[in-house]
């Protein structure tokens, strides 16, 4: 029965999963508008599901990956809408933003195929198309990184391949260590407490990579400026959550109680540290793109010791597992909408666009620092309310701290500013409104979600604790503009973007160089082979010798009676 | 017959590394004293026969149809044996031609010489009865084919060299008398399955008479392999 | 005899008949050729599926035949055989298609070549039907010798350098494995292949002998599934036509060696008493030795081929790996890269292939942007590569899955770090190959050097519908592992049978 | 010691000469000799033994083998002095060795 | 199982039809190629005869003249001389189709100077004495038999008129007079210990004394020497390298075996009691030291026949083995079936790979292994036949010759020798490479094919016929075993006890 509504949400789940994945094949048949058109659209479905299908609908596959299993789930549903709205957004940006590239063809196809897996793997409720749709993720989103061929952007992608096999592979055993310990890889009911530490670690760690955790984080700066703006904007807006995902659903709270509250210390810490880390990089660079990678780092370690809290005790669980979700969404959200408005900037000619536009990222900014009445600022309440809900001293620490980040990621936001003013900008006025609408739908959430968002309703925003790091942050702005204007030069020390990697690429070199000079397995079998063909050769000059010898009619006499000797005495 | 063909320059083997060893021969010497010494050993602890085979050669004498236990050993005991050898014979002259069939050298025809013409004319008949009678006298005492054989051949060889006979390289008639024993022989071997169900299995009435055919024919063969033989030694 | 009983020598036959009949075709009867192939390969497929039909419902096929006094000549369908029975009479079609239009233009000799080609596969047909060591020996020498004339089919010197050392190496294998096998059959008597083990009964008898045989017939068999250090013909055997190295590294022989190992360790020791006799855990070592210095090799080279010849030396290894550890999920891996393992690596053969043909490329270097001359076969390496490496959903990912697990449930945790490193390396290698086709400017121009491009097509359709088509099937393979007949099925079939079950 | 014994120790002697004639002596013609004297040896020693079994007559078993073996070896001689003989002829032509055709 | 009393007709007339035949040929001297053709069929016809005879009634004995053993002479066959008559015929046969094309009327007379129509004459003689030395179980009759062989064997040498021929055949005479005068001296002494010279009898009557050792060691080394026994096989290649091709398959496949199956016989039922497990070893060691000399010489040579030739000397090797194998160990059956089969495998596959190497030498005017490129494209059959023999000489599945060394290498393993095993494995690896410098020279593809004479199909078809022939022999191990014991449940006495 076709209208079979169960019949019918499978097929939805599954369009939500595989549409955009069908989708890229488009450019592979036909170079033209509609093939980039509807992937930018088949975002759509999954955007609908988020909104529309209640949760618990499922489909299963028997047959495909080991019992595949996609469906909706409470968690789910948050981090599909804004990811499939982010995705959809950019999609649809990104057709008019590369009109003119030859090679949008190939973009798209990367394109709709890191879609499918980022869509897929939300909806996914088994270890393994979980898993599988990770990689197809990670793997497909190597070519959007590489799109534009230029030199940091191939380093850019050497470095992102790198560290997204590393993932993978710590992901794998990861798993394999998860499921074999309770054979059954379904996602939502994990065995409680099944989880060993190896796992645990290996797990942090491989899905951390994606999430930008300290100290794996080096990848983000390179992808992220490299990669053609809208590219950027999923990148760091959704799939950056997809590593969160996973943390979420592979470490829930509960899976591992007696080793968590360590784990979840850990992660805080950790997390904190990124969100400093990221902001005091962040300022020493140039680019705004950059530096918007570098604030993406600091936001995720805010979030990542909002997990942590989440772990850290169960009185803190719920609501630091709600502002994970929220902050997730948020981040999304206005990290999207900041680097879409990066290339918004140059199409906006003429007074009243440039005031838009400025006015747009100012306010994605200002969510981002968390200023009152924007989704940053729920957000940043409920990690206070989760970091306020643990027990002493950490309960009195960890607000302050969080504030202080928030200064921070104020400050960042400013050098983004200035970054953006200097970066001279060729302008562009082809730009048609298929840019500014979905920028525009991008910048609506962070004022939107404090009103749409249910439980963000009760919790206030206005309150001395949520302005006065914004404000803090504004004010050393304002004094450092001041300098600036008074000719006051700062010296700001010059990172390379990529910090880290510097001191890995080294170690990786100087290793390999070592292992080049180890390296004579050749040369051994080589050298083998000849001493072999020596010695056969010298057999056969033995042999001739001897032949000769034996051909001489007296020796073969001789041998003839001696053998009849041997003969006669062997017999007695 | 050696004295005819002495070579010039008999052609030795070829020198290999090993021909130098100065202690080769010696060694050979001392192995073949100890060789000797060995069998005259097992020959001086020889034991008696268990198996005393003349006995029963006597006692089936009777049955063999000659009277001469070592013709009727030859040609009817184990008249097989001597097949072969006459085969081996015939063998020996299509040899011996195959190796000179593509040298030139014809036979170097002697000049006659009117006395030891006449002489031969005087011998040759004489050697020809003689031939004969060992022939016949095989039954009873010492004789018999191989030696009236090479009675014969001596004399066609007498003949060669005094009347200056030269015989054809190769004709149909020598062919003939070279293969007549083999023939012969074989036959006989299958005709006895007419009479007994077995192999040269002479029927006892005609032993004697078949012995003599077979005899008669094994003559004429060796006396003619033995002057082709040398006359083909003669060649090269 | 029934139909039962004969069906194993008709398959055995299909290929067996009518290679000995193609050597008698003249050379310039191209299309007699070509049909004669595509009927013997097409029969012996429709045959092939009878048997896995019937072994799925536990039909006994099994021929016998007289060979020595005591010990028979036996043909015998198990679940194990059918696996590789299918895998090869698949890809012998693929890759017979793919031959006709890659030796167009060879100079003369293509009844040879077709004649042993069919030779070859018989001989694999053989091997995996082989009922007891004997009948398998048999099989596995025939091998070497019909694939010796393909490996040196080009008649260059480097070829024939190549044909040396592969004799050198495999028929050494082939006399330890004959010594191994008489000494054996000496020690127990006949060795038909049990499921379960034949030696159970023995336990506790001749260890010591047992032990020493063991290792004797895995050398043997390592030889041609080029375990390190036994390896060396494997890359150098690599100057063969394409097919050919696609039937070597995928099916025939270095699968013929893989093989006999898990038979060996199944049906003649069994579980049991190998475990009993400490025989797998040495066996285990050297496998993940090879995975690794195998992908160490494949980092250095620069021609294709040589760098795929030597992933085969690390992927092939993962069947020893995945048989030497005990317990049923590790046997399911092993087993299942049998098939995903020929998919995958023939593919990138095929691949490699097209790119020589069309364009005349054989080094990684030059290979930059061919995806843009090649899409359809580059799209298929990549799909290739991707499964070598384990990237889910291919079908390289299962195999290594269940390896894990199973290594994990037989409490040897250190396998996962060798599969994590072989991840890696594999990477390594196959990662910058797909950069440099996608990615790249094109260096040189890629125009068509043979003319095999045809119409729309990138390049002659025979020589793409095959890479294409094995390309989806290793894609297959993973994304529907769990579907019925699928390998993965069908190997966990092989091990309930195994293990008892 | 009886005659038969001294017969049969000197057949021995003859043959023991005649094989270190034929394989010391490096000359064909002469190991031809030597062989010829081996087999008289070999005759001797079969008269001998005819004779030392216990027996008033002789055996003629040993005779007709003697018999035989006579006929065998004087045709062996004849065919290989041809052949001693052919091989003078073709190492004497120059064309001999290079024509390696069968 | 009891034979007849009056043994088949056959026996005899295997014997007397060749030499019946040769005088005919001689006589008619006209067509003796169709003549040769028809006597080779009927030989063989018989030899299938009497082998069926023996598979169905068991053992045959002929008392020739109607005189049983002392007196008489005594043919004896069992299936093992079954089985020799077969092969012999079987090779035989085709070397006789080869025969009839090398020797062909319209090949240059100038290359045989008109020798060509003394093969079929020398031909018969030598099969003539095969058949006779096979079945013959009297000392004294198979001395006559040798050499009757011998002579026909250095005869049929010469016919190629070239000096090396000559040369190699003085020495082959020499050499085979020796060993056949050693052999008669052994006869002697046991007829003077033994009193009689059947070979019955003397296994019943011999006991370890020094007169029997005499004769084991005087017999033993005369059959070596003419077997080609390392080191005694300086003469072997040579003669077989510089023979026609037809002559040097036949020397190569039935004359070495000839005497090997003497000594076979010799050992395991005449000198039964007198050997000793010391006295077995000597042979099998020199047969391995042949497997590996023969080998490496083979390794090195220069030129296919010699190549092959070599190869013989090293499978030789292989048979004399059988001695410590069948000696000391408790079922010698294993053992002697081995030798045996590898006796006829050897012989079919030797045979082919010598017709190959001349219809090489034919073709191309040498056989230069070094200048062999491109043979495969211009002699395909020729060089498939070398493959397939190839196969059975190296001995492996499903060749007869793996059947033989699947036989010895189960023998030696069962019993303490461990080293013989070793060596027939490493044996088979030698033997890889050197028929394998064959192919890696000849697959060479070459643009410019030298001068290439067309040779006669019949040159190819009957190497490739006589190969498969080799291969087949693989897959019949079961019924030919069965019937090599028809009437020998052991090879030991009881081989001659059967019977009255």
């Amino acid at each position: 029965m076709i209208w079979d509504p169960a019949l019918l949400t499978k097929i939805w789940v599954t369009a939500a999963a595989c549409l955009p994945a069908l989708c890229a094949m488009a450019p592979a048949v036909s170079e033209g508008r509609c093939g980039r058109n509807l992937i930018a659209w088949s975002a759509a479905p999954a955007l609908g599901a988020a909104l529309f299908l209640h949760d618990g609908s499922s489909a299963v596959y028997p047959w495909v990956f080991l019992h595949a299993r996609i469906g909706i789930d409470p968690t789910g549903r948050v981090f599909l809408l804004f990811t499939s709205a982010l995705w959809l957004l950019s999609g649809i940006y990104a057709t008019s933003y590369l009109r003119s590239d030859p090679r949008q063809g190939r973009f798209f196809f990367f394109y709709g195929l890191a879609m499918s897996g980022n869509l897929g793997l939300i909806l996914a409720q088994d270890m393994i198309s979980f898993f599988v749709l990770f990689a197809l993720m990670s793997f497909a989103s190597y070519g959007l990184v590489v799109h534009t061929g230029e030199p940091e952007a191939r380093r850019a992608g050497r470095v992102y391949i790198i560290l997204v096999v590393v993932g993978e592979v710590l992901l794998f055993s990861g798993l394999i260590l998860l499921a074999g310990a309770g054979e059954h890889y379904d996602l939502l009911h994990l065995a409680p407490g099944g989880v060993s530490p190896a796992a645990r670690l290996l797990l942090i760690t491989g899905f951390g990579i994606k999430a930008g955790a300290l100290p794996l984080h080096v990848w983000l700066p390179l992808a992220h400026s490299a990669a053609p703006t809208p590219a950027s904007a999923v990148l760091s807006g959704s799939m950056i959550n997809a590593g969160l995902l996973g943390w979420i659903r592979f470490l829930p709270p509960g899976s591992g109680p007696e080793m968590e509250p360590a784990w979840g210390a850990a992660l805080i810490t950790a997390g904190l540290a990124a969100a400093f880390y990221g902001v005091l990089l962040g300022i020493t660079q140039s680019k705004p793109k950059t530096i918007l990678a570098y604030s993406s780092i600091s936001q995720m370690g805010l979030i990542t010791s909002a997990f942590g809290l989440s772990l850290f005790e169960p009185a803190a669980s719920a609501p630091a597992y709600q502002s994970v979700l929220l902050y997730a969404m948020h981040h999304g959200f206005a990290k999207g909408a900041l680097f879409l408005g990066v290339g918004i900037m140059p199409t906006a000619c003429g007074p009243w666009k440039s005031r838009l536009a400025w006015g747009g990222l100012a306010l994605a900014a200002l969510s981002l620092a968390g200023a009152p009445f924007t989704s940053g600022s729920f957000a940043k309440a409920w990690v206070k309310i989760a970091a306020a809900a643990v027990s002493q001293p950490a309960s009195i620490v960890l607000p302050i701290l969080l504030s202080i980040a928030a200064v921070g990621s104020t400050l960042l936001m400013g050098r983004f500013f200035q970054a953006l003013a200097r970066s001279v900008q060729v302008p562009d006025h082809a730009a048609g409104k298929a840019m500014w609408i979905p920028w525009m739908g991008l910048l609506a959430p962070t004022l939107l979600i404090p009103t749409l968002y249910p439980t963000a309703a009760p919790v206030a925003t206005f309150t001395i604790a949520a302005v006065w790091p914004v404000a803090v942050g504004m004010a050393l702005l304002l004094l450092a503009w001041a300098a600036l204007r008074r000719g006051v030069s700062v010296k700001m020390p010059h990172l390379p973007p990529g910090d880290l990697l510097e001191i890995y690429a080294a170690v990786f070199f100087g290793l390999r160089r070592a292992w080049g000079h180890v390296w004579v397995t050749g040369g051994v079998e080589c050298r083998f082979r000849e001493t072999l063909e020596k010695a056969f050769l010298k057999a056969f000059a033995a042999g001739h010798a001897l032949e000769a010898i034996l051909g001489n009619w007296q020796v073969s006499g001789l041998l003839f009676l001696f053998l009849m000797f041997v003969f006669y005495l062997t017999s007695f | 017959m050696l004295t005819e063909i002495k070579p010039k320059r008999a052609p030795s083997l070829p020198e290999s590394p090993a021909a130098g060893f100065p202690f080769l021969r010696p060694a050979a010497a001392v192995s073949a004293l100890l060789l000797f010494g060995v069998l005259w050993e097992a020959f001086r602890v020889l034991p008696t026969p268990r198996a005393s085979l003349p006995n029963l050669v006597r006692e089936t004498l009777p049955l063999s149809g000659v009277a001469n236990p070592v013709t009727a050993v030859i040609l009817n005991f184990r008249s097989y044996d001597t097949l072969i050898e006459i085969a081996v014979l015939l063998l020996t002259v299509i040899g011996a031609r195959a190796a000179t069939a593509s040298a030139g050298a014809r036979l170097s025809r002697s000049v006659p010489e009117p006395f030891l013409a006449a002489f031969f004319r005087l011998l040759g008949p004489l050697i020809i009865v003689i031939a004969g009678y060992l022939l016949w006298i095989g039954k009873h005492a010492p004789g018999g084919a191989f030696q009236a054989g090479s009675l014969l051949g001596s004399a066609a060889i007498l003949g060669m060299f005094c009347t200056g006979w030269a015989p054809p390289a190769e004709s149909g008639c020598q062919a003939a008398v070279l293969c007549l024993g083999t023939i012969l022989f074989c036959a006989v071997g299958m005709g006895t399955y007419l009479a007994e169900p077995n192999f040269l299995h002479y029927p006892i009435p005609w032993a004697g008479t078949l012995i003599l055919v077979i005899e008669t024919g094994c003559t004429l063969s060796i006396a003619a392999a033995l002057f082709v033989l040398f006359t083909i030694c003669r060649r090269t | 005899m029934t139909f039962d009983n004969a069906l194993p020598l008709l398959i055995l036959l299909t290929s067996l008949a009518g290679g000995s009949i193609i050597f008698l075709i003249p050379e310039h009867r191209r299309g007699t050729r070509t049909a004669l192939n595509m009927a013997a390969a097409l029969t012996k497929l429709f045959l092939t599926a009878i048997l896995v039909w019937g072994v799925q419902h536990d039909h006994v096929y099994e021929t016998r035949l007289q060979f020595l006094p005591g010990i028979d000549l036996l043909l015998d369908a198990d679940a194990l055989s059918v696996l590789l029975v299918s895998l090869s009479s698949v890809l012998w079609l693929v890759t017979t298609v793919y031959a006709i239009a890659y030796l167009e233009h060879a100079p003369q000799s293509r009844s040879r070549f077709f004649g042993f080609f069919s030779l070859c596969v018989s001989s694999t047909i053989g091997i995996a039907l082989a009922g007891n060591l004997v009948t398998f020996l048999l099989f596995y020498e025939m091998l070497t010798l019909s694939t010796y004339p393909l490996v040196v089919h080009r008649g260059t010197e480097e070829s024939m350098r190549a044909g040396k050392i592969y004799l050198a190496y495999t028929m050494g294998g082939g006399s330890l494995f004959l010594f191994a096998v008489v000494w054996l059959s000496v020690v127990v008597g006949p060795l038909e292949f049990t499921e379960g083990g034949m030696l159970g009964r023995f336990a506790g008898q001749h260890a010591s002998e047992l032990r020493v045989i063991f290792f004797m017939l895995v050398a043997g068999l390592g030889v041609k599934a080029a375990l390190v250090p036994l390896h060396g013909w494997l890359p150098r055997a690599m100057v063969a036509p394409a097919p050919v190295s696609a039937l070597l590294h995928a099916v025939a022989v270095v699968k013929a060696g893989a093989f006999g190992i898990v038979r060996v360790i199944y049906d003649i020791y069994g579980v049991r008493l190998a475990s009993e006799l400490q025989l797998l855990q040495p066996l285990a070592v050297v496998a993940s030795f090879t995975i690794i210095y195998g992908s160490l090799c494949a980092i250095r080279q620069d021609n294709l081929k040589k760098r795929l010849a030597y992933s085969t030396v690390s992927q092939v290894s993962y069947i020893a790996l995945g048989a030497s550890i005990l317990g049923p999920l590790a046997a399911v891996g092993g087993v299942v890269h049998l098939v995903h393992q020929g998919l995958m690596k023939i593919t990138l053969f095929f691949c490699a292939g097209n790119l020589a043909e069309s364009l005349g490329i054989h080094e990684i270097s030059r290979m930059a942007g061919v995806g843009r001359r090649l899409p359809a076969t580059m799209a298929a390496f990549t799909l290739g590569a991707l499964g070598m490496i384990g990237a889910p959903p291919m079908a390289g990912f299962i195999s290594k899955w269940y390896i894990g697990l199973g290594a994990l449930s037989a409490g040897a945790e250190w396998v996962i770090w060798v599969l994590v490193a072989s991840t890696a390396l594999n990477a390594a290698y196959f990662l910058p190959i797909l950069h440099t086709i996608w990615f790249k400017e094109p260096a040189e121009d890629l125009s068509d050097k043979t003319g095999h491009a045809r119409g729309r097509l990138e390049i002659h359709w025979m020589l793409l519908v095959p890479t294409v088509l094995t390309a989806l099937l290793a894609l297959l393979c993973g994304l529907l592992g769990d579907a019925p007949f699928s390998p993965l099925e069908w190997s966990r079939l092989i091990v309930d049978r195994e293990f008892g079950q | 010691m009886e005659p038969s014994d001294l017969y049969g120790s000197v057949g021995i002697a003859l043959f023991a000469l005649g094989i270190y004639g034929a394989t010391a002596l490096g000359q064909f013609m002469r190991q031809v000799l030597a062989l010829n004297v081996a087999g008289t040896g070999v005759f001797m020693f079969l008269i001998a033994i005819a004779h030392r079994a216990g027996t008033p007559v002789p055996d003629p078993v040993p005779h007709a083998m003697v018999l035989t073996g006579i006929v065998v070896a004087v045709s062996a001689t004849a065919f290989i002095l041809v052949l001693i003989g052919r091989l003078r002829d073709l190492s004497g032509s120059s064309s001999a060795q290079d024509d390696r055709d069968d | 199982m009891i034979e007849r009393a009056i043994g088949a007709p056959e026996m005899a007339l295997v014997v007397a039809v060749p030499l019946l035949a040769a005088c005919a040929i001689l006589l008619v001297r006209r067509r003796t190629a169709v003549l040769g053709m028809v006597a080779s069929l009927a030989i063989a016809a018989l030899a299938g005869c009497l082998i069926w005879r023996i598979a169905q009634e068991g053992p045959q004995r002929m008392n020739l003249g109607g005189w049983s053993a002392p007196l008489g002479i005594t043919l004896y066959a069992d299936g093992l001389s079954g089985w020799m008559l077969g092969t012999t015929a079987l090779i035989a046969l085709f070397v006789s189709v080869y025969g009839s094309g090398y020797f062909h009327r319209n090949q240059p007379a100038t290359q045989f100077g008109g020798t060509a129509n003394f093969f079929w004459p020398l031909w018969m003689f030598l099969w003539a004495a095969l058949n006779a030395l096979i079945l013959s179980a009297d000392v004294f009759n198979i001395y006559v038999a040798l050499e009757l062989l011998g002579l026909s064997s250095v005869a049929l040498v010469t016919l190629s008129q070239a000096a090396p021929a000559v040369s190699a055949a003085v020495r082959y005479l020499l050499v085979s007079l020796i060993g056949s005068l050693s052999y008669l001296m052994g006869t002697a002494f046991l007829y003077a210990g033994a009193g009689t010279l059947g070979f019955k009898e003397l296994a019943s009557i011999l006991h370890p004394e020094s007169f029997s050792f005499a004769a084991l060691a005087l017999m033993s080394t005369g059959l070596c020497m003419k077997s080609a026994l390392f080191p005694l096989h300086f003469w072997l290649p040579p003669a077989h390298e510089n023979a026609p091709a037809p002559v040097s398959a036949a020397l190569s496949a039935l004359v070495v075996k000839a005497s090997f199956f003497v000594m076979l016989r010799l050992w395991f039922s005449v000198f039964d009691r007198v050997v000793t497990e010391e006295a077995a070893m000597v042979p099998g060691i020199l047969g391995a030291a042949a497997v590996i000399a023969g080998s490496v010489q083979a390794l090195s040579a220069q030129r296919l026949k010699q190549l092959v030739a070599y190869s013989t000397v090293a499978q030789v090797g292989y048979l004399f083995m059988v001695f410590p194998l069948g000696v000391l160990n408790p079922s010698s059956w294993t053992a002697v079936g081995g030798a045996l089969y590898l006796v006829s495998a050897h012989a079919c596959a030797k045979a082919a790979a010598f017709m190959v190497a001349g219809n090489v030498l034919r073709a191309y005017g040498h056989d230069r292994i070094e200048d062999l490129r491109g043979v495969v494209q211009q002699m395909p059959v020729s060089m498939f036949a070398f493959a397939v023999a190839g196969v059975s000489l190296i001995g492996l599945p499903p060749s007869g010759g793996f059947i033989a060394k699947w036989l010895l290498l189960t023998a030696a393993l069962e019993g303490p020798e461990w080293g013989f095993a070793a060596v027939i494995v490493a044996g088979g690896l030698l033997a890889t490479a050197y028929i394998f410098r064959v192919f890696s020279r000849s697959f060479r593809n070459v643009t410019d094919l030298g001068d290439f004479k067309k040779i006669p199909a019949r040159m190819e078809w009957s190497a490739l016929t006589l190969s498969l022939c080799s291969m087949l022999l693989g897959l019949t191990a079961t019924h030919v075993l069965e019937f090599m014991q028809a009437g020998t449940p052991l090879i030991r006495v009881a081989m001659m006890e059967a019977g009255p």
